[in-house]
């Protein structure tokens, strides 16, 4: 009764093979569907959450938000993105011009490379990777690297700060995310996205409810971690008018907006396979469970964003050092004891 | 609240060649004194007891066509009774001393006017481009017979 | 991407290609239209007109602009307020800063023709159109939120009669 | 520390140059900084003088009045009472009760639109995107207020010498009364958004310290001096047209940081509240204007007329010689001495520091430029 696309996919996977085609090819075919078939589903997100924050924004400030381009402007990140497309591509002389020209680049193919081994519902997920979350971290890393080449090629000393300062944020809010994981992995003893999703059956076994101090410290390590909200440092627009991203335009600056908004899908979609149960749940669809919960913690996050006051530079890491990071060795030794 | 009479009288005995009071329209106590000893005087009157003027409003330059006037504005936080000081100077190339280093506050109002007045203030810490674009070569603007290079005059209109 | 100046030539040979040609032009000229990103750009009075502007009551996202604090990134630049000589050079390389489909709305009388210091100052620059080109002229001072609104729309009016350009050929650097 | 070789230094000097989004204007602050660190700060200003004092030489005094609406935007109905107080007071003109009474309505509406344009640059400033959007609703309610007797949202020229140019149409104290009884709500969303913030207090207490040493040498005045502890308001200190019948006390602050400035002007909204709901009741009938010939010819004179606006002491210095065109205007605002004071607070504090402070003196440039 519940239409699930995995068992659609096997019909397609069955055919392909029946036609008799060498086995590599075979493979190569269903891999490349794959890839395609995230590809879209990640444009689809993008388009979707930038109107979805613009309207939220907008309704969270008592005005409209989009309303012209389409019916309440649903069109409106498509028009953005052709508009983006036909900018002129500057690349000024004093730029360091390999660096300037291939940061955009890593930023959103590493930020996009981590959604490989999401579970996106039942038997419906690119690849189950035995090394699912730590995969996932070390390729967001990158993004670092992307944010430092970024300010450090564009030869503005605003975009200088804007790089150092991401530099230093996401770095030293990685330690409290992966401590604060630890807990559940703990738990289920795996470090594959499917098996924590296998062990979350039931709704009271969810890791919410055996880890809420880990899901807490999780959300704001990660809001850290897509540069938003409080800790909105390196391009905020009041000191370092635009950080990193100053000296962008066109496509290029497309890109770091695309990634900034396929991380906070990211973030939230890690979120949901840890701490609320994965694909799991009563009457629809499992996928469509999935997005519901994603675009839930997508919500809050964009929340935290249109209320909180911005961090200065030193209280966010006497923050993350002098308060998050013990808290978060208390939940791993809690949850050591606990699932014993 | 020491009333304008005894203001003036303080201000006479201290320096009596050099400050005589005038009588301005609306009634105030208003003093006119002699360029030379400009820093004695607000220094004496900035520490008096009973004067402790120490609040300056403003300063602002007035092109007398004849010289130019310097009209400080001062009132005390405590005793809440205010003073206006005239002095005048000679309209070309005319020099006064710096109160700054008395009310650090003088500083930039002191700027303006040496740039849009031409009044030299000797010992101010920087009397630097202020207010007017960097190149600019057509001398103080604000001098009544002034004209400039794209200054449109409004044509007059009756009244 | 020089392609796009050359789509209408290629589009006359094939039959029905002149319909290919207008309707991505138009598809084009509409996305420029509806998303203008405007910088944060106002010296005074019009400027806290333009801050009313984008605020609660009037709101300029229903149109899709977006302020962007770097001229980098905006298309749309509002000169909002007196414009003196000190300040012209800045503006001058402001525009130059932004990328290339830049529009220009010269908000107020003061950039329009120097507005009520025209007369007897030695300081103000008697309109912004001598030292940036100007697309729309929106008199007031300051303009009422609805007339600027009504400049914003003439302007996507005059976005949408425009012809397929090439801008993001990187041929001038 | 190693010593640095010869000419290389580790600070570097960026410019928060006249395009900025915090800058409130065209200000440039020319800062060397150490990293984040600011070795010290130089304000150049200058990018919006606009010679008002030059234009008014040759305009008669009621043409002068719309130029100095221009002159301070934000709170024009402050700058024409300042200068119609002067003319008033060298030609010895009598305001009639009721030209007072609206002058004080408009005055002090124009206190809170400023102040919430203050609180809401300020939260932008720190990074907290909507109470800006609130304020400016708040604000909205004013501007129809004023658009509804004097025709124009922002630049009113309504106060004349001698009265009031109209009298306020009948749906005004309806909705002036409606706004008066539902504002001090909106100060407490704003107050539970903003003061019980632990962000909010993390960036501002006890930062950007302006203590009264300094405020006094430099002649600050206004809420940036009311928030070192020094209690001095014009309006009762040195009372000009007929705040002596109203009851309203005078906030002050302890330290002078910036969150002692932000307390200071939210509760002086609450003040300025009451001050137009006394205001509004003790309404007199009357006419607005005094009897004076069309012609205005003040004798010859010369008067230097302060007054309490939104950002501390606005002067006005006219020196009149008999014929209908001031001689000489000289004008006087809050923030040119608020801007002169940064190099002595800046050096020490970092970017983020700085931005807070700023915002939190409540600069805006045409006072400083003119």
């Amino acid at each position: 009764m519940r239409l699930e696309l995995s068992s659609l996919l096997k019909v397609i996977g069955d055919w392909i093979s029946s036609l008799g085609l060498p086995v590599w090819l075979v493979d190569l075919i269903e891999m490349c569907g794959a890839a395609a078939m995230v590809m879209g589903m990640a444009f689809l997100i993008i388009l979707f959450l930038v109107w979805w924050e613009r309207k939220l924004s907008g309704h969270f400030q008592q005005r409209l938000g989009p309303m012209r381009t389409g019916w309440h402007g649903w069109l409106q990140t498509i028009a953005d993105g052709i508009k983006l497309f036909q900018k002129e591509d500057i690349i000024p002389k004093t730029v360091d011009r390999k660096v300037f020209y291939w940061a955009p680049v890593i930023c959103f193919a590493s930020s996009f490379a981590a959604f490989a081994c999401l579970p996106w519902g039942k038997n419906l997920w690119p690849t189950d990777l035995n090394i699912g979350i730590l995969y996932i971290f070390a390729i967001t890393t990158f993004v670092v690297i992307s944010l430092l080449m970024a300010g450090w090629s564009s030869n503005n000393k605003y975009a200088l700060l804007g790089g150092m300062r991401s530099a230093a944020q996401i770095v030293s809010y990685e330690v409290p995310l992966t401590l604060s994981v630890l807990g559940v992995i703990v738990a289920t003893q795996s470090l594959s996205m499917v098996a924590i999703v296998g062990a979350q059956e039931k709704v009271y076994n969810w890791f919410i409810f055996r880890q809420p101090l880990g899901f807490l410290i999780y959300l704001i390590a990660a809001t850290a971690e897509t540069n938003r909200a409080p800790f909105d440092i390196p391009e905020a627009e009041q000191e370092l008018v635009a950080g990193f991203n100053i000296e962008y335009s066109g496509m290029k600056f497309a890109m770091f907006f695309m990634a900034e908004f396929l991380n906070l899908f990211l973030v939230s979609a890690v979120a949901v396979t840890l701490f609320l149960g994965g694909w799991h749940g009563p009457f629809l669809p499992s996928w469509l469970w999935f997005l519901l919960k994603a675009f839930f913690i997508v919500f809050v996050i964009i929340w935290f964003k249109w209320t909180y006051p911005r961090l200065r530079v030193d209280q966010l890491m006497e923050f993350c050092w002098k308060f998050l990071l013990p808290l978060a060795f208390l939940n791993l030794i809690v949850a050591g004891f606990l699932f014993r | 609240m020491a009333d304008s009479g005894t203001i003036i009288r303080l201000l006479v005995e201290k320096f009596p060649s050099q400050v005589e009071a005038i009588e301005l329209n609306p009634k105030q106590t208003a003093v006119q004194i002699d360029p030379r000893i400009v820093v004695a005087f607000f220094e004496f009157i900035k520490t008096h007891p009973d004067l402790k003027m120490a609040y300056l409003s403003s300063i602002s330059g007035v092109d007398m066509t004849t010289n130019i006037d310097i009209v400080y504005f001062l009132s005390s936080i405590e005793y809440k009774h205010k003073l206006t000081v005239r002095t005048k100077v000679n309209r070309k190339g005319g020099k006064i001393d710096t109160i700054s280093t008395v009310i650090k506050g003088a500083n930039w109002f002191e700027r303006e006017i040496w740039e849009l007045f031409g009044v030299e203030f000797l010992g101010h810490p920087n009397l630097t481009q202020f207010l007017l674009p960097d190149d600019w070569d057509e001398g103080p603007p604000m001098l009544r017979d002034w004209t400039g290079r794209n200054f449109v005059k409004m044509p007059e209109i009756g009244g | 991407m020089g392609i796009i100046s050359r789509v209408p030539v290629i589009a006359e040979k094939i039959p029905g290609g002149a319909i290919v040609a207008t309707s991505l032009e138009k598809i084009l000229n509409l996305s420029r239209a509806s998303s203008m990103w405007y910088l944060l750009f106002g010296t005074a009075c019009c400027a806290i007109e333009m801050m009313c502007t984008g605020a609660s009551r009037y709101d300029f996202d229903r149109f899709g602009m977006f302020f962007r604090a770097s001229p980098r990134q905006a298309d749309l630049m509002f000169v909002a307020g007196t414009i003196t000589y000190k300040m012209a050079p800045r503006v001058k390389r402001l525009y130059e800063q932004m990328a290339e489909p830049r529009y220009v709305i010269a908000m107020g009388g003061c950039a329009c023709n120097g507005g009520p210091f025209y007369y007897d100052s030695y300081a103000v620059l008697k309109g912004v159109d001598l030292i940036i080109p100007v697309d729309v002229y929106l008199p007031g001072c300051p303009p009422r939120p609805e007339s600027l609104m009504e400049a914003c729309i003439k302007l996507q009016e005059k976005i949408k009669r425009e012809k397929l350009q090439d801008w993001s050929s990187d041929k001038r650097g | 520390m190693r010593e640095p070789a010869a000419g290389y230094s580790e600070e570097f000097e960026v410019n928060m140059g006249p395009q900025h989004p915090s800058t409130h204007g065209v200000l440039r602050l020319l800062l060397r900084m150490d990293g984040e660190i600011i070795k010290n700060a130089e304000p150049h200003v200058g990018y919006l003088h606009r010679a008002i004092e030059k234009i008014c030489e040759n305009r008669t005094y009621p043409q002068c009045i719309p130029l100095l609406d221009r002159f301070e935007y934000v709170t024009s109905m402050s700058t024409e009472e300042v200068f119609c107080l002067a003319a008033e007071r060298i030609a010895a003109i009598e305001v009639p009760e009721r030209a007072e009474y609206l002058r004080i309505i408009m005055l002090e509406l124009d206190r809170i639109a400023s102040h919430l344009i203050f609180l809401g640059t300020f939260s932008l400033d720190l990074g907290a995107i909507t109470p800006f959007l609130y304020c400016i609703r708040e604000r909205e309610t004013i501007m129809d207020l004023f658009e509804m007797t004097c025709g124009q949202r922002l630049t009113y020229n309504y106060i004349r010498v001698g009265g009031v140019s109209q009298d306020i149409p009948e749906q005004f104290l309806p909705l002036a009364r409606k706004f008066v009884d539902t504002f001090q709500h909106r100060v407490d969303d704003y107050e539970a958004l903003l003061t019980e913030n632990p962000i909010f207090l993390a960036r501002t207490k006890n930062v950007g310290i302006v203590n009264k040493q300094v405020c006094l040498d430099y002649g600050a005045s206004g809420p940036v001096l009311r928030a070192a502890g020094v209690e001095w308001d014009l309006r009762r200190d040195d009372p000009y047209s007929i705040y002596d019948r109203f009851k309203f006390e005078i906030p002050t602050g302890t330290v002078g940081d910036v969150w002692d400035r932000y307390m200071v002007r939210v509760r002086e909204l609450r003040q300025s509240n009451e001050i137009v709901r006394q205001a509004l009741d003790q309404l007199p009938t009357g006419d607005i204007k005094a009897k004076m010939k069309p012609l205005f010819k003040p004798p010859v004179g010369e008067v230097y007329a302060r007054i309490e606006n939104s950002r501390g002491e606005m002067g006005c210095h006219i020196i009149s010689d008999g014929s209908t065109k001031p001689y000489r205007l000289k004008l006087r605002g809050g923030s040119f001495c608020h801007t002169q004071l940064i190099p002595e607070v800046a050096p020490g504090i970092m970017i983020a520091d700085l931005v807070a402070m700023f915002a939190s003196l409540d600069v805006i440039l045409p006072e400083v430029d003119r």
